[in-house]
């Protein structure tokens, strides 16, 4: 509808659109499913406070997105034998950015840590698939998840080289 | 937590009034009739119309022969614009209107346009208002109407419409304007307002939803959108809605002669909230700081998300709303916020709490007491800093 | 003499039923929210909506996704034909509907016709029922959409809509009913009747007035006539009228579950009133014999005016009407009737009765208790003998 | 709306389109005033049965109107002493139309009877004034009236001569 402010550098808007018109009922859902909300509420690998952040000292650490589209994410790896065994994230966004993000940060250390190679394969739609069915429209939000995450790898292996 | 319920989104929708809801209940079972049947059950309906269309007239000072009865506020704002854009074209095919209007106001004047009518979107300044200046440029040989709003739905920011009239009156035009958020806290007087076509809804004033009303002062040229069984003059076909009719008059005359008592009630509220909320760091207020409704409050919280906050308040049982509640997608920012000259990262964080009836002191302090936590935790998990004094600047240009 | 309440003007409006009232009445004061509106307030009036969309849905045989709830019946037949029209415009702009149709179809086509569409009115045969082989002969290369109503509203003849949608669907033609008279008594499975639009209304079938359904079949280019905040998918702007459209859904949901004993009761009781007035002297069945609306009798007394029986009944308490509500002028002969081949002297002394859920025996006995002498007082003071057997020539020649 | 249906042999048509232009509001009004209701309900000067009608000897009699417009008016007069001193009436047509007849036969026979001269200077006007207000709409109806009573006083001159 209001063109002008579509955020230009989305990254999925394309596809958000091309979505909204496939499921438009669905899309109007503005309400999340109990994990979605689990996770918003409850958000896991947080740090309590602005200092606690500032002086974590990750391996790898990338921040993507912009507040003027209304989503950036932040995220802090620790690696071990080539495993994330940490993962501290900030997110400036909505609910579904938020709990995305946290369960992003449950699914790469749960089990003593993700492969840094499987890492880097995940993709949105896992996101989504562990989060339970989310509004279309709100897809867009665990695009970013996927990408700090990528991001942070490089940044760890640049930082490692 | 205990869970409360602190519904300070009144500027979405109002919750009925028990006397309201009273006045109408007759009208559903036993005086049921249809006002154009021509027996004894139709001429009590139609009695009923004709009173409630009085009532409403002598509300805004108008004929009753002036006042139309439609579906909603939005039906009536594509009436107005549509309407008379297509009854005035041998005059021309020019429109003003400002880009913080309705969606329904909005919508129907680019619907125009995919018909060859021309439109100008006014700019607002940095409290939300047109500047008259703009207006008088703005105007042509060919613009048969002005449509400005008298009070936003977002902001709260309340429009010189005297002022506004004045000039249209001296230039030929019709003005038109869409008084929804106004109605129900504002005089509506249109021959002080000096209004030629003046909107108004049910669901915003503590009446029905789906009724609407335009007032179309006597002698101005305009078309219906609606056609069929010749109603309200021809100008709205269709059965008339009698429950909502008469829902709508009570809810009016209500709200109007209650409105300087209730507003000053709700403006110490409204003052304390603002006071408390603009404790916070990293808060600016949006809208007018005295030309506003006096049930609208709108706070930017810088860092933070919109939505983030209204679920959060929301799990404690306070209902609030970012923008309008039609456009509520939180991939936008509210593009009235952002027109007032407010970067696109900070609008993201606006939030409105719109007071009413049923909002107690102590619903206030309850959110005082818990959103500045909510803030400090959001603000926690944010890897956003904007920087104020740039925001701010920024802002001020838009003078 | 004693006053009844007799209401036999349900094809006017009906009032709303008790069940449907209980329904509606939760949705005023406390589950009043926005459905757009983003907090758990909305959320629930968001169920509400999707619940009764589903039901209704559900009752038509339809998606939900094919359910838009608009602002009554006529708006619901404008958005169908002047939506459906401008949004296959390219495809060509002729139009067939029916010489009988409500004002809401024939006013639509006519708003057309004067922005360059052009449509056919088809004439109907002496009951009322459009002929087939006109349909077909009328049918042109540019014909977009025809319109025919499902069951008319004051003869209560029953439109051959199956073989028309054959007909529209061969010609790949969109085909839309206005089924606000049958929506209450007839099946109205839209597979089965093979329509892409219908529109249904509140106000027809005990539900709530002010509220209409358009039905669009997936895949149907249709354009809005409100526009706004983007409602119903962009098709119809406007907050959601969820009490109306609550109740519309409990309506139709009635209706349609107690349709065949209703019917069955309704048929009886018609009869019985058919029987007893035919046996009047000069009188006449106006519309079909056999396919018509359970509730509806229409029936011609020569020599008399409409009007004078209606008051006498009145004053007895027995409320009837002559033509549709909308056109009650009484200078004019019903436009339906005439279509029909009854000459005007004739169709001016047309009565509809029109039963409904409220009617007994006992109504009905009243009615054939008073009106044979209110026929014989009006017609001792009447100057007018119409030779009957000229006027069935006459009208027999419409086959 | 219905050109189709305007009658077209209708004599104040034109007049009654000015009316509904002028008045809309009160076009719509199609319930009437008392005295109204009671000449439609109590109608005088009215023959009890057919026959009676067709028994009854006039001096003058005139029927004007078509049952295709919608209204018909007959219309019996006694004269004695230039006066009328009898005025029996049908009418077939709505509620004003009956009740104007009516009015007009006890204008036009009451105190003694109207003299002939003055019974043709009553214009629908004067009819209207006494029934009281009227939706202008229905003015059409007593319009007939008149003409009614002129065209049987017509034909008692022309009868005596
Ligand atoms: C056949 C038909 N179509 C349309 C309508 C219009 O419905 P509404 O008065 O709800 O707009 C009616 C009733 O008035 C009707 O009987
Ligand atoms: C300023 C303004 N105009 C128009 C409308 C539309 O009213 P409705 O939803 O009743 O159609 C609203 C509310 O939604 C509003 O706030």
């Amino acid at each position: 509808m209001s063109e002008k402010n579509k955020c230009e550098t989305c990254p999925v808007a394309e596809q958000c659109d091309v979505k909204e018109k496939e499921d438009i009922e669905t899309l109007r859902e503005w309400f999340y499913n109990e994990n979605v909300r689990d996770h918003f509420f409850n958000p896991r690998n947080i740090f309590k406070t602005k200092e606690e952040a500032e002086n974590y000292k990750a391996d790898g650490e990338a921040m993507v997105g912009s507040p003027a589209c209304g989503d950036v994410m932040k995220m802090w790896i620790k690696v071990k034998d080539g495993k994330i065994v940490e993962c501290k994230w900030q997110t400036f966004g909505c609910a579904s950015a938020i709990a995305s993000t946290s369960i992003l940060s449950v699914m790469v250390t749960e089990n003593g840590g993700m492969k840094i190679e499987d890492a880097l394969k995940l993709t949105a739609q896992d996101i989504v698939k562990r989060l339970g069915d989310l509004p279309p429209r709100k897809f867009h939000c665990s695009v970013l998840g996927d990408q700090a995450l990528r991001a942070a790898i490089k940044n760890y292996l640049e930082k490692k080289n | 937590m205990e869970t409360r319920d602190i519904y300070l989104d009144h500027a979405a929708t109002t919750y009925v009034l028990p006397e309201v809801k009273s006045a109408m209940d007759p009208y559903f079972c036993e005086r049921f009739g249809n006002p154009s049947a021509f027996n004894s059950k139709g001429l009590k309906a139609k009695g009923a119309l004709r009173n409630a269309r009085k009532t409403v007239a002598e509300l805004i000072n108008a004929l009753p022969l002036e006042v139309y009865f439609v579906g909603s506020g939005t039906e009536s704002d594509n009436l107005a614009i549509k309407g008379v854009a297509r009854a005035n074209k041998e005059k021309g095919r020019h429109i003003i209107t400002c880009k913080i209007e309705h969606h329904a106001v909005l919508d129907s004047c680019k619907a125009l346009e995919k018909d060859g009518y021309e439109v100008t979107y006014l700019d607002v300044d940095k409290y939300g208002q047109i500047r008259l200046n703009d207006l008088k440029k703005a105007i042509r040989n060919d613009t048969i109407l002005i449509t400005i709003m008298y009070a936003n739905n977002e902001i709260g920011t309340i429009e010189p419409i005297k002022e506004i009239s004045k000039i249209a009156k001296e230039k030929g035009i019709l003005f038109h304007t869409d008084a929804c958020q106004a109605g129900g806290q504002l005089s509506i007087d249109v021959k002080e307002l000096g209004v030629d076509l003046m909107t108004l809804n049910g669901s915003k004033l503590y009446g029905p939803k789906g009724i609407g009303l335009l007032y179309v002062r006597d002698g101005v040229k305009i078309e219906p959108i609606i056609h069929g069984g010749g109603q309200e003059k021809g100008l709205r076909s269709g059965t008339e809605n009698i429950p909502s009719i008469v829902g709508f008059a009570k809810a009016l005359e209500l709200a109007q002669t209650s409105k300087d008592e209730e507003s000053k009630r709700l403006i110490l509220l409204r003052d304390k909230l603002k006071k408390g909320l603009l404790e916070i760091p990293k808060t600016l207020l949006n809208g007018h700081p005295t030309e506003r409704l006096p049930n609208n409050l709108n706070i930017a919280f810088a860092d933070v998300e919109g939505e983030s906050i209204i679920l959060r308040l929301d799990a404690l049982g306070i209902y609030v709303s970012t923008g309008s509640a039609c456009t509520s997608k939180t991939l936008e920012a509210s593009y009235v916020v952002t027109a007032t000259g407010m970067p696109d990262e900070i609008a993201h964080g606006s939030v409105r709490f719109s007071l009413g009836h049923r909002t107690t002191e102590e619903d206030i302090d309850y959110v005082l007491d818990v959103l500045p936590k909510i803030i400090e935790e959001l603000r926690n998990m944010s890897p956003v800093e904007v920087d104020l004094e740039k925001i701010l600047e920024e802002w001020n240009k838009n003078e």
